[in-house]
C-alpha cells in the first residue's frame, strides 16, 4: 500500500519530456517533487505563473510569489507571469497537457466530486471546474477510500458534480485505474495489495486489465 | 490635466455607498488591496455585494469585512482557507455565489473588453450550469457567462503612474489588471506611485484609460498565507 | 469656408480636459495639431498605443512605431503599448471618451457610410465598425459634397453602413451639424457662407438652431 | 527538454502544405513576419487562406504572397493600401471577408482562450452582419462572432527566448500576441533569441506555453508605410 508520497511517485512517472503540467492542491502538489531528472516538464499555476521553481529558502520567501495552494514558491528559468484570464486561457484551450488534481469522488465514467458536501463543507471548485472541462488528460490522485472506508471509486458520484466524464486515470494508495468504457480498469497494484481488496474497495464497476502487474515507483 | 491621484484610501473610497457591487482583486491574500479593505472597514459601509476570487482569512483581508457583517453577498471561487466564511455560508447569513475560477477571470475580462457574453465548458453539468443557458460548438457544450458589472472595482498594483499606468510583481498580478478593466469606476492603490514617464510603455500591464483613482498605499502588511520553505 | 486644416481646429474645441480621444486617417488626424495649449488630452491608436505624440525627427523615425494610418509618430510621457484585443477592449467598453471620424456619407439619423463604394473602392471598415458601435461621442469631420458635388449629408445612406444612427456631430466645410431627431441641426455656419448655400448642399432634413452663429476657429 | 527552437525559416514553414489556413501577425507592415513570408513565397505553397489585419503592399509583407498568387482567400480588416489586392478583390480574382478590426483581434483572442464564441456590437446593421445570429443584451444589439480555426500562426516578436516567451516592442505588438495564442501550431521569428531566464518573467507578453517553434530572423527590412516628420 502506498503512502501520498509514493502516489506522487508513481503519478510522476506519467510525465513526459516537454510537458506543461498543472498540479492541484494536496497530493498533486507532491508530484513536482519525482520528476525525472532527464526530462524537462514546466509546472502552470492558475493564480498566474509558468515554471514554478521548488520552496523558496527561508530569507527568499516573497509574499507575491505563490502557486495555487497559497504557498511560497520559487521560479524556473524561463519562467512568466500573467493574469488569470490568460491562465484559464491556456488551460481552456488545452495548451496543458497534464492536469493532476485530488477528489472527492471518481465515478466509473469518469466524473469527478471534489468541491462541496452539502450542508457540511464548502471549498468552492476553484479552478477545478474549469480545468476538467479543458484539460486533455486528467489524472486524479486520491485516496481510495474516505475517513469512514467508505469507497471513493463510485458508479455515480454521490456528491455535486465538478465535471462529466473527463478523469482519464485514477492513481490511489491501492493502485492505477485507467477510466473505459468498462468502468474502472486496474492497471496495476500496488505491492501488497491484493486484487481481492482492491475489488473490495470499489463499488464502481472495475475490470483487471489481462497484463496487470506489480506497481514500481522507483 | 489628468487628475487621477487622490491622499489615501479613505479619500478614494469616500462616496462608496451602502449596497454597492465592488469588485476586489488578489489571490488569497496575495495582491490584495490593504489600504481600501481597512478603508472601507474603518468607513463601515454595508451592504456590499462583493466580487473577489477567495473572501480572505478569518482575521484579514476580505475576512476583515465579513466579520463586521458588511457583507451582504459574496461572489467567490474558493472559500477553503476561511472559517467564518464556511460558518456564515452553511448558517445561510451571508448570501454566496461560487463560480469556476477561470469563469469568475473571463467574465471581468469580458467587461472589460465590452463583450457582453461569453461561452465556457466550465460547469457544464453542474449545479453552476443551474439556470444558465448552453450551447454546442463542435459537439462540445458551453455555458453562456455574461460579463459583470460592478460599481467599483479596487485593485493592488505594484507601481503605478499618474496617469493611472500599472505594473504587477510576479503572482500578486492573478485578477488585478482584470478587475482594473472591469470597474465603472477603478480605484487603485500602489507600492510605489511614479511620474508619467518612468514606467517602460511596453511594460505596462493596465494602461491608465482603465484607472479612475489611483494613490500611494502605506504599512503593507502582505501576510503570507503558508509559508513553505526549502531548508539548507 | 473652411480647408481643412479648419475643420480640423473647430473640431480640436469639442476636446476637454483629461479625454482620452481616437482621432481616425485624414482630416481626423489634424485634430492633434490643435490641442488646446491649457488642456490635457490622451490620443489612442487602434493599432495599440495610448499617448501619440508628435511626428518624429527624421533621425527618430521608429518602423516599429506607428499610428493607425500608418504613419511614424512618437509617444507622449505616460504612454502605454498593448494588443489590439485590448486596444478595441477599451473602444468597446466605452473609455475613450471621443472618436473622430472620416465619412463618405452620413444620414440625418446618424447612419454612417464609410468603407466601401461598391464595384469601384474597398478600403475595408478597418477599426471603424468597433468604434461607431461603441464609441459615447462620434464626431464626423468631413467635406460637405463629394468630388462630383453630391451632398454627402443624406436623408439615408447609399453606400454600405458603417454603423446605425451612431454619428453626434458632424463638421464640414460649411458649418457644424448636430444629428438631432429632426435631422441634421446647424448649429454654426463657417465665415462667408450663406444658410441658404448649407440649405442647397445638404440632402438630409435640415433645420437651423435658433442661435445659430458664426463659427469661430481661433 | 523543450524542443522548440528552429534553425529558420525554412525549416519553421516546412510541414506547411496547400490549402492551409495561416494567421499573419502585424498591422500594415509594422511587426510582419517578413522571414516566414518570404520562406512560404520560396517554397510555393498554394491555396492559402491567410487571416491578417492588411494584406502588405503590392511588393513587400503578403503582398508578394498575393503576386505570386498563393493565397486563395484572404480574411483582413483594411486593405486600403495594395492596388493588387483591391483588383484581386473587385475582379473576383480572390476570394475576401473583410471584418471590423476589433471583431478580427478578439476572435483571435477568443481562440487562444479557448472561447468558442463571443458577442459584439461591431457591425450591427451593416454587411457583416449578413448571415449571421444577433442578440439583445440591456437593449443593445450584438453579432455573434466565433473563435478562428488556422492550422498555422505565424509571427514576429522583438526578443524570445528558448522556451518560447515573447517581448514585442512598440507598436508592432498589435496582433501578434493574440495569434501567438490562436495557432494548432504557432510559428515564431524573433530580432533576438535568448536563454531561458534571460528575461523578466514580468514582462513576457506571451508565455513560450502558446510558442510551438521559434527561430531568430535575418536582415529584417521593416519596411515604412508611410514616413512622416517633424523638422527641426
Amino acid at each position: 500500500m502506498l503512502d501520498k508520497f509514493g502516489i506522487a511517485k508513481r503519478i510522476a512517472k506519467e510525465l513526459q519530456d516537454g510537458y506543461y503540467v498543472n498540479l492541484g492542491i494536496g497530493i498533486p502538489t507532491l508530484v513536482a517533487n519525482y520528476v525525472p531528472h532527464d526530462i524537462e516538464v514546466i509546472l502552470q499555476s492558475e493564480n498566474g505563473l509558468l515554471g514554478i521553481g521548488p520552496f523558496p529558502f527561508e530569507e527568499d520567501v516573497d509574499a507575491d510569489l505563490i502557486n495555487a495552494g497559497k504557498q511560497t514558491v520559487t521560479t524556473t528559468k524561463g519562467s512568466s507571469f500573467f493574469d488569470s484570464a490568460m491562465s484559464f486561457g491556456m488551460i481552456r484551450s488545452g495548451r496543458v497537457d497534464l492536469t493532476v488534481l485530488g477528489a472527492m469522488e471518481v465515478a466509473d465514467n469518469g466524473d469527478i466530486a471534489n468541491w462541496k458536501i452539502p450542508g457540511k463543507m464548502v471549498k468552492g471548485m476553484g479552478g477545478a471546474m474549469d480545468l476538467v472541462a479543458s484539460a486533455k488528460n486528467i489524472i486524479v490522485a486520491m485516496q481510495h477510500v474516505n475517513k469512514a472506508g467508505e469507497s471513493k471509486l463510485l458508479s455515480n458520484c454521490s456528491l455535486p458534480i465538478t465535471g462529466l466524464g473527463c478523469v482519464k486515470k485514477v492513481v490511489t494508495e491501492l493502485g492505477v485505474f485507467d477510466i473505459t468504457p468498462d468502468g474502472f480498469k486496474c492497471i496495476e497494484y500496488a505491492t501488497g495489495v491484493s486484487l481481492d481488496y482492491i475489488k473490495e474497495k470499489t463499488l464502481g464497476r472495475l475490470i483487471i486489465a489481462d497484463d496487470v502487474k506489480e506497481m514500481s515507483i522507483e | 490635466m489628468l487628475k487621477k491621484v487622490v491622499k489615501n484610501a479613505e479619500e478614494a473610497v469616500k462616496d462608496i455607498t451602502d449596497g454597492a457591487t465592488i469588485m476586489l482583486g488578489g489571490f488569497g491574500l496575495c495582491g490584495i488591496p490593504e489600504n481600501s479593505i481597512t478603508a472601507l472597514v474603518n468607513k463601515g459601509v454595508k451592504n456590499l455585494t462583493c466580487i473577489s476570487n477567495n473572501a480572505g482569512v478569518d482575521d484579514f483581508g476580505i475576512g476583515l469585512m465579513l466579520k463586521t457583517r458588511q457583507v451582504k453577498k459574496m461572489i467567490a471561487s474558493y472559500v477553503g482557507e476561511n472559517a467564518e466564511f464556511e460558518r456564515q455560508l452553511l448558517s445561510g447569513e451571508l448570501e454566496v455565489e461560487l463560480i469556476p475560477q477561470g469563469t469568475l477571470a473571463t467574465r471581468c475580462m469580458a467587461t472589460g473588453y465590452g463583450i457582453p457574453a461569453i461561452y465556457t465548458p466550465a460547469g457544464v453539468g453542474t449545479e453552476v450550469a443551474e439556470g444558465k443557458e448552453t450551447r454546442e460548438f463542435d459537439g462540445k457544450t458551453y455555458l453562456m457567462e455574461h460579463a459583470f458589472k460592478s460599481d467599483f472595482a479596487i485593485v493592488k498594483a505594484w507601481k503605478g503612474d499618474t496617469h493611472g499606468n500599472l505594473i504587477f510583481r510576479a503572482t500578486s498580478r492573478n485578477f488585478n489588471p482584470l478587475m482594473a478593466m472591469a470597474g465603472k469606476i477603478t480605484i487603485v492603490e500602489v507600492e510605489e506611485l511614479v511620474q508619467p514617464g518612468e514606467l517602460d510603455p511596453d511594460m505596462i500591464h493596465t494602461p491608465g484609460i482603465y484607472v479612475n483613482r489611483i494613490f500611494k498605499g502605506v504599512n503593507y502588511e502582505k501576510r503570507i498565507e503558508q509559508i513553505t520553505v526549502t531548508k539548507r
